[in-house]
């Protein structure tokens, strides 16, 4: 029996063109608001944007926009609604707020639906908020995904830097291209993150502060745009627009 | 209408085969389609009209649905899916993201989430024949 | 074709009075410090504890505890080592620093295989360190380990809670014992999250606040242990003590 | 000597067995042995023979050595682990903890670490004969 899903994939990309994996290894390191401050950011940029949430067992990126009530339209496949400029696709239009534990295989059998019925069209980037860890999700977008680049987020600390390590170490045997790594949630000015990374041959973007202040933020995209984090992400969105 | 981008994934993948395969006509396809995504078999079949290409001109698309078993890695238990005890819109989110059916639905007899779809998911190319 | 491993696992466990998974969905809110402190917590109060850490591809405990050098001895299976006082397992004694790419069925397979060949013996408790999401990890422990109970863990955001929401629905779903709630990281006095968690009917264990200085403890367990962090995990551990 | 422990699992599961089936005694264990786990087959056979109950006294075990048989997700490729060209504490994890094989074993076509253990993982019970 053969998956007729995967051939199509592809074509259903082709008019995508940069495809963006905000990832980490690490959860909580802020990849969701990293991915959706971005493809914000771009977006305003006027460039055609879509942002697609992967984290399907702890989705947050409906969160941070505070989208409610939009739903997918049906039309040859699906085609993901426009919310504050971005084509805007998740499985919470599927699960709601319900749990949804899922398996590996059933993460990877969901991904490989969604990637082949999505109507992206025309898009200047596609951002994919990626679930922590080095599992199903990655494994198959480097499987399915031509030209797939990765944005990687890390915070100050060793416990996040490791497992960051263990990602870079991987996609660069992989030859896959790392736009390069941001550091957020920096608590003070050291320049440890920035030398290591530059020092394993990797582009390092820029630190964002931690800031107390962004909770309040969650769910206002008109005020989360006016943050010192999206300050900082409108500095690094420049790296993206030259790829 | 999704199905249509089922079907485009279906014309995608024979066309690529035959071209493996070196095949100049398509005979026949044999498409499984699985009851827990409740795919309209009319519209599956309309849509593989629409987008037949020239060496698909001929071909017969024969369709057979499988019912949809499930089975509880807890205790074992195996039962089929019922869409009848679904409301619209779950049966809906499971129709997009077959997957999703483990966030409606739990083992009946131990409650559980966590079990395998083993057959019935989804649209599968049993058998394709050619000429060369 | 039957799989032996399955059912050795519950004999394997049979001296283990306590198993106890400490879990969020969400990642990144301190989970593995939580699960690091409160075992070593346990075992300076005399009880025989042992720490498994399951976050197969992005494992925290060992940096936290600072372990080097120790090996598991292998004797008619696996004799986890004894590192500050604890029983010690974790995959990195078998995957070093190197990336571990595993899908879901082959982090359920691992699982199995560990719960299968190692000998916890006689032990008051066993604190497991869980993987973000509700994925493979968590439902094997449902599916295999009998009377497991379940610490959650949050942190103040929203993002963390609404995952951790989701997690305590499918857990109470499934009347799994869940020992209570921790919110971390905190960072103002509200009640907000406390609230939330007796209305839902769950035990709010305690609020450990922010602390900066954390980064600097990790590796080094006599300084950790010394933390505001780890009087809060101490005040909080009489409720796994009267489990 | 962690075959020991595969061995109480054996043990414990054939037991099991026996108990459902209603078997007074066990004639036949046939197991298959991973070569990806690189089980010694003399440590298992002596451990079961230590580890039999009452049950089991006159059982025979017949023990087959599967190849291991990886297989790409990425390429598709199939080859089969080469224990060989391993040093010995890659071949030492991978005893323990055979998914570990992914941290240190590529698709020797495509580089990938995505790869299916098709066959020849750990310890399977393939079939129990008893008398009732
Ligand atoms: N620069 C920052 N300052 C303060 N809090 C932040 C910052 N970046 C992220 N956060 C918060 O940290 C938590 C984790 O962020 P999130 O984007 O959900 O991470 P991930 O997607 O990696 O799990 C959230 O509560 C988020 O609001
Ligand atoms: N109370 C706290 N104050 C400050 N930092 C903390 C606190 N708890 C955890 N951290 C830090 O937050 C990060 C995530 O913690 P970790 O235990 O790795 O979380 P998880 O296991 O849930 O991913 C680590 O860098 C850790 O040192
Ligand atoms: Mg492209
Ligand atoms: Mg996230
Ligand atoms: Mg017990
Ligand atoms: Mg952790
Ligand atoms: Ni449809
Ligand atoms: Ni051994
Ligand atoms: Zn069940
Ligand atoms: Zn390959």
């Amino acid at each position: 029996m053969i998956d007729p899903r995967i051939s199509i994939i592809d074509s259903r990309l082709k008019k995508v063109n940069n495809i963006i994996a905000v990832s980490s290894g690490k959860g909580g390191v802020g990849k969701s608001l990293v991915a959706s401050t971005l493809a914000l950011t771009l977006a305003k940029r006027d460039y055609k944007v879509g942002l697609f949430d992967l984290d399907f067992t702890s989705p947050s990126t409906h969160l941070i926009l505070g989208i409610r009530e939009t739903w997918p339209k049906e039309e040859k496949g699906i085609v993901p609604p426009e919310v504050y400029g971005l084509k805007y696709m998740s499985i919470i239009y599927y699960s709601g707020n319900k749990p949804s534990p899922l398996r590996g295989t059933e993460i990877s059998n969901a991904l490989v639906e969604l990637l082949a019925i999505t109507r992206w069209e025309n898009l200047d980037f596609l951002v994919i908020d990626m679930p922590p860890g080095i599992g199903d999700a990655t494994l198959d977008l480097l499987r399915l995904v031509k030209d797939i680049k990765f944005l990687i987020v890390t915070t100050s600390s060793r416990l996040a830097f490791e497992t960051v390590k263990k990602l870079a170490i991987l996609l660069k045997k992989l030859e896959i291209k790392i736009i390069g790594v941001i550091e957020n949630m920096k608590m003070d000015d050291s320049d440890f993150i920035k030398d290591q990374i530059e020092e394993f041959g990797l582009s390092f973007l820029g630190k964002i502060p931690f800031d107390n202040r962004i909770e309040k933020v969650i769910g206002n995209v008109d005020m989360l745009l006016a943050t010192v984090f999206a300050k900082k992400i409108r500095d690094i969105a420049p790296h993206l627009e030259k790829l | 209408m999704h199905e249509w981008a089922l079907a485009e994934a279906v014309i995608s993948t024979v066309s690529q085969i035959a071209e493996k395969e070196g095949f100049k006509q398509i005979i026949e396809v044999k498409i499984k389609v699985g009851e827990l995504q409740q795919v309209e078999l009319e519209i599956l079949e309309y849509a593989l009209s629409q987008l037949k290409t020239e060496k698909l001109e001929k071909t017969k698309f024969t369709m057979e649905k499988t019912k949809a078993k499930l089975k509880c890695r807890v205790c074992n238990h195996e039962w089929f899916f019922n869409r009848k005890k679904l409301s619209e819109k779950t049966a809906e989110a499971i129709h997009f993201v077959p997957e999703i059916v483990h966030t409606y639905i739990q083992c009946p007899k131990c409650g559980s989430p966590d079990f395998d779809i083993q057959e019935g998911r989804g649209v599968w190319l049993e058998s394709i024949k050619g000429v060369k």
